[in-house]
């Protein structure tokens, strides 16, 4: 087992690294087969780490690398922690991963460095293993930043477009932000359990005191902000579409934004001992994945859509993990990263066929001319809008069915939140494959084409996986799924003990309800784009108005103060302090200067008054 | 001795030194003319002779009239003459602000300072007459001080013809007019 | 009445007095006789012989010294211990180089004849007699010949007649200085009933002065009349502009002659002789000390002319140097010592550069003239820069070690404050002397005049180099030497 | 214990090197051949000092290569070397900086001086790392000023001879109380012990003394540290000191006489004063995160590629000082670590200012824009670097960052947490700065710059790899230091110094 | 016959006082040598009183010594006066401040 988990970790970074070397003498293609073959590889090993794993007796172990810093009280090996969990990750972390390497050596075709594109791709790949498979809390940390370095440059692949450029960074910085969270959650959670290692943490969170915990946990969600994407740092996602798509599928759809998700489910146990904890996760998921989808009903560009769509749809795990079901929101991970991809590759290819357009109002009636895509593309948007039979529906219905029981509210909110997933997406559809060509000058008239197959091929297993992922949780599938597998790492909560048969029917039918809803309002809306464009409100367009409210209430404040600084404080009041002292005592020199007037007299006067005050000194002291 | 009871002809002598002196020191800082000036300073010198032999220091008077008075302020004479800068200066003016007003008071002070500091140790506070033998009067003492000054003394007598010659040479050489040098003097 | 009873006289202890004054003599006569052409390459060879002769007599000294202990001679007016010693030599030194730099500067100005060594050597005659006097009257003859010879040497240059209003100046001022310093003499001899010091300390130790107004009085008259000498402000007034004034070579003999004879006659005024009235001074020295050593180095800050900036750094310096005296103690003695011991050639070689760059008429003396000096002349600068970081206090400069030495002692007495002060003085200091260092590797002008270096100037500068980076890099003899060359009488 | 003749080598070897150098000027290129001759056998010896290096000597705790000969008794002067995990890493970080500064920053005007004067500084450094004697170390602190000066002054910018003279005097100013404090310190063990006067680290550390002594000697000995670091609000020299130093110049001293602060503090400061700590523990901290987010901030606004390098400087600064006074073990390796990664990561940061200076002919942001395209090489390596300085885990700086972090949350959980937003601020302006640079489109002359020479890439080559090499295996390193700081922990312990 | 020492100190002091404020107010060079005359009296006014008071010769002594000084000193002036006289006719103190700064 533990050379196979090695294996899985390293092959990625095998590849960066052989790419690295081999400078520029390799040829793009060679590049790109090799850079998709050792994910492929790592995912065949995944496989069989996952049939290992089910042979194992406590299905869990960690394989020890090396010691990587150890001081004093502080020691944190470099090692991998092998359990379901991990290894789900790892499944469909590689798959996907594969698949869109795939994709991409089609995509990428011709672009200008490729190179750089494959190597940063497979690092991120390495760094989003390493977040999983590590078995503590810093080394989990190391990839948790090496996806976000990945995604900084990937973003900003089209380094000469300043908005990529900026996109990339923005990234970044949110990202940041959210690192805080980790950093001190480590912070705290190391002064308490005196260990960094998931075992020895959860082992000592029953001793966690109710604050450390529930800051502890506040830390963390604070870091799945950043990571995943939710409010309040969730609009660097957008602005990262600027990436290119097949990035922006893997590691802004599928995987990275996820992280978040994973490390709150990981820390399961630490979220355990703050209820109160749970209670802010779970709002901020649902609040999110509503404003979000309200978003998404505006954006022109339709990998904004998709982004948002994202932003909402991690929401709902997010939301899943603050009501305690940690299966449901990885369910609804999986099956996610499935219709999540295929859609953001079928855009892809649509904006491949278009020569890279990517406003809605310059497509429509693209149907006929991608054979391929547009099917594909279908079952994406049934699954995503949660109509039965497709992933989707399973996985939002887990979903929902539990918030329902925990929290009503919040129900309703995800219920509105699963009207316009529905509605947006639908819009989406249509404004793409129905209606008029509004693409003729994009194309100068030519027709679009379908891409080619290694574009296709992922689209079309993709497509399989999201009608056939609902298979992975059944609700009737009582343990022997999913969540049984995961029941060792988050504890088995059978949902059919809480709510009854007849209720989880009506859950679903009302979610079936809210789809088809949503469908219906989308087609009755969207027939015409040029009149029903009235229901696009600028203030949803520009996200709520929410980065102009960050920059207002902190760029620009904290630029102003840096000018100042460095234009003001630093120069004439810190060093303006000592060039004072200089000038002091230059003028003073001055001062001095004139009593050495050069009359003779006036020295013998100085003479006589140093004189006097000695005198009157040594008169004082006899007295 | 401080509270010796004294007679009438000592304070007399002692009042009429005084005069002589500070009138004279004062025509020095006051007249007009660097004539008169020597002229009141001699006035003082002999005050200070007068001072001198009432305290049983009669060769030191005579040496004070015949060194200074004699020789010093005849030469002051002689350099006004020979500069030909006897005549009288302006005094009403003085350049320099504030240059009297502050000598006044710096002076004022050290001198009232220097005074109460004497007076704070009763004038005198030495052991009395470290080379033993007691003042003689009158010409004893001329013997007492020729022997001070060989033996006490000899050290600093013989510096003194040091002190002089160099005053001489350092005349000479001030006094000296300009010997344009040649150049092959010092072509070398 | 008894006969006359010479005292009997120690002539090892007054041989270097008699030496110098002799061969000042011997100048006198021989410069009559010789035609003057001669005499100034023979006055100086002279010179140098006295000097070497002396620092020879003074090794006897000091192997006497250390063989029969501390004596005094000549009916205790003269004292011969290893603090004397150790200024005669410092002296002597000083005196055969400035003679070199004189030397080549008479022959540059074209002034001829021995006048100035006989000067020069009957001043330092006066300043032995300083360092081994041991009775006030001795110190004040001391101090009045070497004023009187110094009166004339900073006339000495006709050419230019800032030197005659210098030497005026310094003449009436100095004049003032003697009358008051004299008048402390009598007032403690009243307060103590002798002028000797030894017998003052002797006094001082066994009674009990119950009204000591007399005695601070004199003391305080002392004081001023070697503050006046050391230039130490408020008494320092006349320093810059008679530095200025005075031929170079003349200004160094005063930055180094004088001040070895003044401080070391202080130091055995206020420690020998008052010193049990130590308390009463410390606070006035405090004060002068932090006005000397501030206002020496601010005051430079703005000088354009280097003499003038030369003065107010030897002002600074004295203020370092006076730190030793505050503190009192054997410590600070033995810092003094080392002090002027090293600072005296190195301050003379600073001269001797300056003396080269004023060229004939001895006028260039603006700053500006340096730029570029050790661009065009890379040893000639070098060395400048040397001397100049020494002053400065750089660390393996012998400079730093003086500094170190008077602090260290300054503190050992308590005087963390001063310490403080001088040093802050210090880093002020380090401006102008960093300045000047600066502009001479400009790269700007590199093509003005060269200065010829001649020998003789150049042997002093070599030496005053050689002894800042020597005693910089192995000060430890030269610090165990004054350690052990204490005064006769400590309290 | 080994021979203290490898640290007398040490010393010595660049010393001698500057002569030669100075001497060997008529033939040109031979000083520089010299140099880079002289830099080599150094580093080696370093090297295998690190190697030799034994943190347990019988007596003398972790320290190694040890011995004392007392040069004045009456002055307390003494050649005292000695080695231990601290100043091992410091003496290393000494030799490679002479190295890079060589190979990557030759001017050739003036250039056996030029290099007499590097190998000088280098020698002092290595001296003044290597003292155990407290005298000696303040010695060679202060003589590291002379050669900065003329480097400066000789080859900077327009402004070099202001810059040099406010470096200068500044930290000249600074030692002064840094001078006072030591010959009291010196005395009142002298007057303790009643034997000679020695400023023997070994003996000085024995010093009984009152709280309130304690604080004024930390006072007088930190104020020092606090310029020369340099700490908020002592700054101020360098950043235009930075600015206008010749490239070599900027390299000395941001990575080496930087550190000589950092070291003293750590050292004699916090060694020698302990008693002191508790009470001036929380303006220290509170300055040292002022210098932290301050010079970010700052770091932000700036137009000049040096003087961001030296803002950024001061705020890793602020995380050194922060992390050796909380007192926590931790903290302090980490402390020690980040004096030795920020030494080569700033040595890279000025190595590739100074190449793209030579092709933009400034050092203006606003002069280059869109770099990356032309120089990717310069672009990845930069970023490489950049990276490290953010922070990055799996890069060095992190390693040591995180240290101190942790460390500092331990014992003063809220200085740690304001620290932590320096982790976002570094981010913020190092990336504006790459974006300005690097990203964009590349116009004009900014178009036409070639990428780096193969020269170049060799000698920014051991940078990046001590940047990676330290970010993922730094187990030896950490092994080497935290004996000493055990030790020191243990000396200073009874005062109120946590964990 | 005699009166305090006292009287003579005071009569002393206030010479030399008068003499130091001359040598601060008068301009003419040879008019301040004569102040330093009246000081250097003074001095040895002093000396005398106290060799009377301490009935000890060795002040007396001194005086001889001060007298010496006092005529080197004055040979040496009038000489420096005379040089300088000779540069500039005149014999003003407060002419001569090229010198300052």
């Amino acid at each position: 087992m533990a050379p196979v988990a090695t294996l899985i970790l390293l092959l990625p970074l095998v590849g960066f690294l052989w790419v690295l070397m081999m400078g520029t003498s390799l040829k793009e293609r060679v590049i790109g087969v090799a850079a998709t073959g050792v994910v492929a590889l790592s995912f065949v090993l995944s496989v069989v780490a996952f049939f290992l794993l089910l042979r194992h007796s406590d299905r869990e172990m960690t394989v020890h690398l090396f010691n990587w810093i150890s001081v004093g009280t502080l020691n944190v090996p470099a090692a991998l922690l092998v359990d379901p969990l991990s290894i789900t990750m790892c499944l469909f972390v590689t798959g996907i991963s594969a698949l869109i390497h795939l994709y991409s050596i089609g995509y990428m075709k011709g672009e200008k460095d490729v190179r750089k594109f494959f190597l940063y791709l497979n690092l991120f790949v390495f760094s989003m293993l390493l977040l999983v498979l590590a078995n503590n809390l810093l080394v989990t940390f190391v990839g948790w930043e090496g996806v976000g370095v990945c995604s900084y440059w990937l973003v900003s692949y089209y380094f000469y477009r300043d908005s990529a450029a900026s996109a990339g960074k923005k990234a970044f910085l949110y990202n940041r932000v959210g690192d805080i969270g980790l950093l001190v959650a480590m912070f705290l959670l190391f002064h308490a359990t005196h260990t960094l290692t998931y075992l020895g943490v959860f082992h000592a969170a029953g001793t966690l005191s109710p604050t450390v915990a529930t800051l502890t946990v506040l830390a963390l969600l604070l870091a799945a902000t950043g990571k995943s994407a939710q409010i309040p740092l969730f609009n660097w996602l957008p602005d990262a579409m600027e990436g290119p798509t097949p990035v922006s599928a893997l590691i802004h759809a599928a995987t990275m934004v996820t992280a978040g998700v994973y490390l709150l489910v990981r820390m399961s146990p630490v979220l355990a001992m703050s209820p109160d904890g749970r209670a802010t996760i779970a709002v901020i998921g649902g609040v999110t994945a509503f404003v979000a989808a309200t978003i998404a009903t505006s954006q022109k560009d339709i990998k904004k859509v998709l982004a948002f769509s994202t932003v909402s749809q991690i929401g709902y795990m997010v939301l899943a993990v603050g009501v305690g079901a940690y299966s449901a929101a990885i369910f609804l991970m999986i099956a996610h990263a499935f219709f999540k991809a295929l859609l953001f590759l079928g855009s892809g290819s649509v904006i491949h066929s278009l020569g890279g357009e990517q406003d809605l109002r310059k497509m429509g009636g693209l149907a006929k001319y991608l054979p391929l895509t547009f099917p594909t593309f279908l079952i994406g948007w049934l699954t995503i809008s949660g109509v039965p039979p497709f992933a989707g529906f399973f996985a939002k219905g887990d979903v929902l069915t539990n918030v329902f029981e925990h929290n009503k509210p919040l129900w309703v909110l995800g219920v509105v939140t699963a009207i316009l997933t529905a509605y947006y997406m639908s819009r989406l559809f249509v404004l793409t494959f129905r209606g008029t060509e509004r693409f003729r000058e994009v194309t100068h008239g030519h027709d679009p084409h379908e891409s080619p197959w290694v574009m296709t091929l992922p689209l079309v297993v993709l497509a399989v996986l999201s009608v056939l992922g609902g298979l992975l949780d059944l609700p009737w599938a009582h343990g022997r799924s999913l969540a049984g597998f995961l029941a060792p790492v988050l504890g088995y909560v059978p949902r059919v003990a809480a709510a009854s048969t007849g209720a989880q029917w009506g859950l679903a039918a009302v979610d079936v309800a809210a789809a088809v809803f949503g469908l219906l309002a989308a087609f009755s809306i969207w027939k015409d784009i040029t009149e029903s464009s009235r229901y696009e409100s600028s203030f949803l367009e520009h996200v709520w108005h929410w980065d102009d409210l960050y920059d207002a209430t902190i760029g620009r404040p904290l630029t102003e103060a840096a000018v100042f600084s460095d234009e003001v404080l630093e120069p004439q009041v810190i060093d303006g302090a000592v060039t004072g002292v200089a000038v002091a005592t230059r003028n003073s020199a001055e001062g001095l200067r004139k009593l050495q007037s050069g009359f003779a007299r006036q020295y013998a006067l100085a003479m006589v008054l140093g004189f006097a005050v000695i005198i009157v000194y040594l008169v004082a002291r006899v007295h | 001795m401080i509270a010796s009871t004294y007679t009438v002809p000592g304070v007399l002598v002692f009042v009429t030194a005084a005069l002589l002196i500070l009138v004279g020191a004062l025509g020095v800082i006051t007249v007009k003319n660097p004539v008169h000036a020597a002229i009141s300073l001699i006035m003082t010198l002999f005050g200070v002779a007068v001072a001198f032999i009432a305290q049983s220091a009669d060769f030191l008077a005579a040496v004070q009239i015949i060194v200074y008075a004699g020789a010093i302020v005849v030469l002051f004479l002689f350099v006004i003459m020979f500069l030909g800068v006897d005549r009288p200066t302006r005094l009403n003016v003085e350049p320099l602000v504030g240059q009297r007003s502050f000598a006044a008071v710096g002076v004022v002070i050290t001198v009232a300072g220097l005074i109460t500091l004497m007076a704070t140790s009763h004038w005198v506070s030495g052991a009395k007459s470290v080379s033993g033998r007691a003042l003689a009067p009158g010409s004893g003492n001329v013997k007492q001080l020729g022997t001070a000054v060989f033996t006490t003394y000899l050290f600093a007598f013989e510096a003194t013809s040091a002190l002089l010659i160099i005053a001489v040479v350092g005349a000479v050489l001030l006094a000296r007019r300009e010997r344009a040098s040649t150049p092959e003097e010092v072509s070398s | 009445m008894s006969g006359l009873v010479i005292p009997s006289i120690h002539y090892l202890a007054i041989l270097p007095i008699l030496i110098f004054f002799g061969a000042s003599l011997l100048l006198l006569v021989v410069s009559a006789l010789v035609d003057t052409k001669v005499t100034t390459l023979l006055a100086t060879a002279i010179t140098a012989l006295t000097g070497v002769a002396t620092i020879v007599v003074a090794i006897l000294q000091w192997s006497y010294v250390a063989n029969h202990g501390a004596s005094t001679t000549v009916a205790h007016a003269v004292v011969l211990d290893g603090f004397a010693v150790v200024g005669t030599v410092a002296i002597a030194a000083s005196v055969v180089l400035s003679s070199f730099v004189a030397y080549d500067w008479a022959r540059r100005e074209r002034v001829a004849g021995a006048d100035f060594h006989i000067l020069a050597l009957a001043s330092a005659t006066g300043a032995l007699l300083m360092v081994s006097a041991n009775d006030l009257i001795v110190i004040f003859l001391g101090l009045e010949i070497l004023s009187i010879g110094l009166y004339v040497l900073v006339g000495f240059d006709r050419h230019r007649t800032t030197s005659a209003e210098a030497s005026l100046k310094y003449f009436l001022l100095g004049g003032f200085a003697s009358a008051i310093f004299i008048y402390g003499a009598a007032l403690v001899y009243g307060a103590t009933g002798s002028t000797n010091l030894g017998s003052i300390a002797y006094f001082l130790s066994n009674n009990l002065v119950l009204h000591p107004g007399l005695l601070y009085a004199g003391g305080a008259l002392l004081l001023i009349g070697f503050a006046f000498k050391v230039a130490a402000v408020p008494f320092h007034l006349w320093s810059p502009d008679v530095y200025e004034g005075a031929p170079t070579p003349v200004t160094g003999v005063m930055a180094s002659i004088v001040k070895v004879g003044a401080f070391l006659a202080l130091l055995r005024v206020l420690i020998s002789a008052l010193g049990t009235q130590l308390d009463t001074w410390r606070p006035i020295l405090f004060v002068l000390i932090a006005l000397t050593c501030v206002v020496g180095a601010v005051v430079a800050l703005v000088q354009r002319n280097v003499k003038r900036l030369l003065a107010y750094s030897s002002i600074n310096q004295a203020g370092f140097i006076l730190l030793g005296v505050w503190s009192g103690s054997a410590r600070g003695v033995a810092a003094t010592l080392f002090f002027v011991l090293t600072y005296a050639p190195v301050v003379i070689a600073t001269f001797a550069v300056v003396t080269l760059m004023g060229g004939r008429g001895d006028e260039l003396h603006s700053i500006d003239h340096y730029r570029g000096l050790a661009r065009r002349q890379p040893w000639l600068g070098g060395a400048l820069t040397v001397l100049l970081l020494s002053q400065l206090g750089a660390r393996l400069t012998v400079g730093f070690y003086a500094k170190c030495t008077v602090l260290a002692a300054a503190i050992d007495s308590g005087g963390g404050a001063l310490a403080l002060v001088a040093i802050l003085s210090a880093a002020v200091a380090a401006y102008f002397y960093l300045r000047w260092a600066m502009w001479l590797y400009a790269d700007d002008d590199v093509e003005a005049t060269r200065v010829v270096v001649p020998p003789m100037t150049g042997v002093v500068i070599g030496v005053g180099v050689v002894v800042a980076i020597l005693f910089g890099l192995w000060p430890g003899p030269l610090v165990t030497w004054c350690q052990h060359a204490p005064l006769l009488f400590l309290p | 214990m080994h021979s203290s003749i490898y640290l007398t080598v040490l010393i010595v070897v660049p010393l001698f090197g500057a002569l030669v150098a100075a001497l060997k000027g008529r033939t040109p290129g031979l000083s520089y051949a010299v140099g880079v001759g002289t830099a080599s056998v150094e580093l080696v010896l370093s090297l295998v000092v690190a190697l030799l290096y034994n943190p347990h000597v019988k007596g003398a705790g972790t320290w190694d290569f040890m011995s004392r000969h007392v040069l004045s008794a009456p002055l307390g002067l003494a050649y005292d070397v000695a080695l231990d995990g601290i100043s091992l890493l410091m003496v290393v970080l000494t030799a490679l900086v002479l190295f890079l500064a060589l190979l990557g920053a030759r001017d050739r005007r003036h250039e056996p001086a030029f290099v007499a004067w590097l190998l000088l500084l280098t020698g002092f450094t290595m001296a003044s790392f290597l003292s155990h004697d407290v005298l000696e170390f303040f010695i060679f602190f202060e003589l590291t000023l002379v050669p900065s000066y003329f480097l400066i002054s000789g080859w900077g910018g327009a402004q070099r001879s202001r810059a040099a003279l406010k470096f200068f005097i500044y930290t000249f100013t600074g030692s002064a109380f840094l001078f006072i404090g030591i010959l009291y310190l010196g005395f009142m063990n002298q007057h303790q012990t009643e034997g000679a006067l020695s400023f023997s680290y070994s003996v000085l550390d024995h010093t009984a003394m009152s709280h309130g002594t304690a604080v004024w000697l930390f006072l007088a000995f930190a104020i020092a540290f606090a310029v020369k670091s340099p700490i908020f609000p002592f700054h101020t020299w360098s950043p235009v000191t930075y600015a206008e130093a010749p490239t070599a110049g900027s390299i000395e001293l941001s990575a080496l006489l930087a550190k000589l602060g950092t070291y003293g503090l750590l050292r004699f400061a916090v060694g020698l004063f302990p008693l002191a700590l508790p009470t001036l523990r929380p303006l220290l901290l509170t300055l040292a995160v002022i210098s932290i987010l301050y010079g970010s901030l700052v770091a932000c606004a700036t137009p000049d590629l040096k003087r961001l390098v030296a803002y950024s400087s001061l705020a890793q600064m602020g995380f050194i000082t922060l992390g050796i006074v909380t007192g926590s073990k931790i903290a302090m390796v980490g402390a020690v670590l980040l004096m030795f990664n920020h030494g080569v990561i700033t040595a890279g940061f000025f190595l590739i200012v100074g190449f793209l200076e030579k092709r933009r002919g400034s050092y203006q942001i606003k002069d280059m824009t869109g770099l990356q395209g032309p120089a990717p090489v310069f672009a990845a390596i930069f970023t490489v670097v950049m990276m490290a300085s953010i922070g990055l885990p799996g890069l060095s700086g992190f390693v040591s960052e995180y240290l101190i972090l942790i460390g500092t949350f331990g014992t003063h959980a809220w200085w740690g947490a304001a620290a932590t937003l320096g982790v976002v601020a570094a981010a913020a302006y190092l990336l504006w700065a790459y974006q300005r640079v690097f990203h964009g489109e590349a116009k004009g002359p900014n178009a036409e710059i070639t990428d780096a020479t193969p020269k170049e890439r060799w000698v920014l080559v051991p940078v990046v790899v001590l940047i990676v090499a330290l970010g993922v295996f730094p187990h030896p390193v950490l092994d080497r230091i935290t004996p000493s700081v055990t030790q020191l922990i243990h000396h200073v312990a009874p005062a109120g110094v946590n964990k | 016959m005699n009166v305090p020492a006292a009287w003579y100190l005071v009569l002393a002091a206030l010479l030399f006082g008068v003499g130091a404020f001359g040598l601060l107010t008068r301009r003419s060079a040879l008019i301040m040598f004569m102040c330093l005359e009246l000081m250097l009296n003074a001095v040895n006014l002093t000396f005398v009183t106290f060799s009377r008071s301490l009935s000890d010769i060795a002040g007396q002594a001194s005086v001889f010594f001060v007298m010496v000084v006092a005529a080197a000193e004055v040979t040496v002036g009038l000489g420096i006066v005379v040089a300088v006289f000779r540069q500039r006719a005149s014999t003003s103190v407060d002419e001569l401040s090229e010198l300052k700064g």
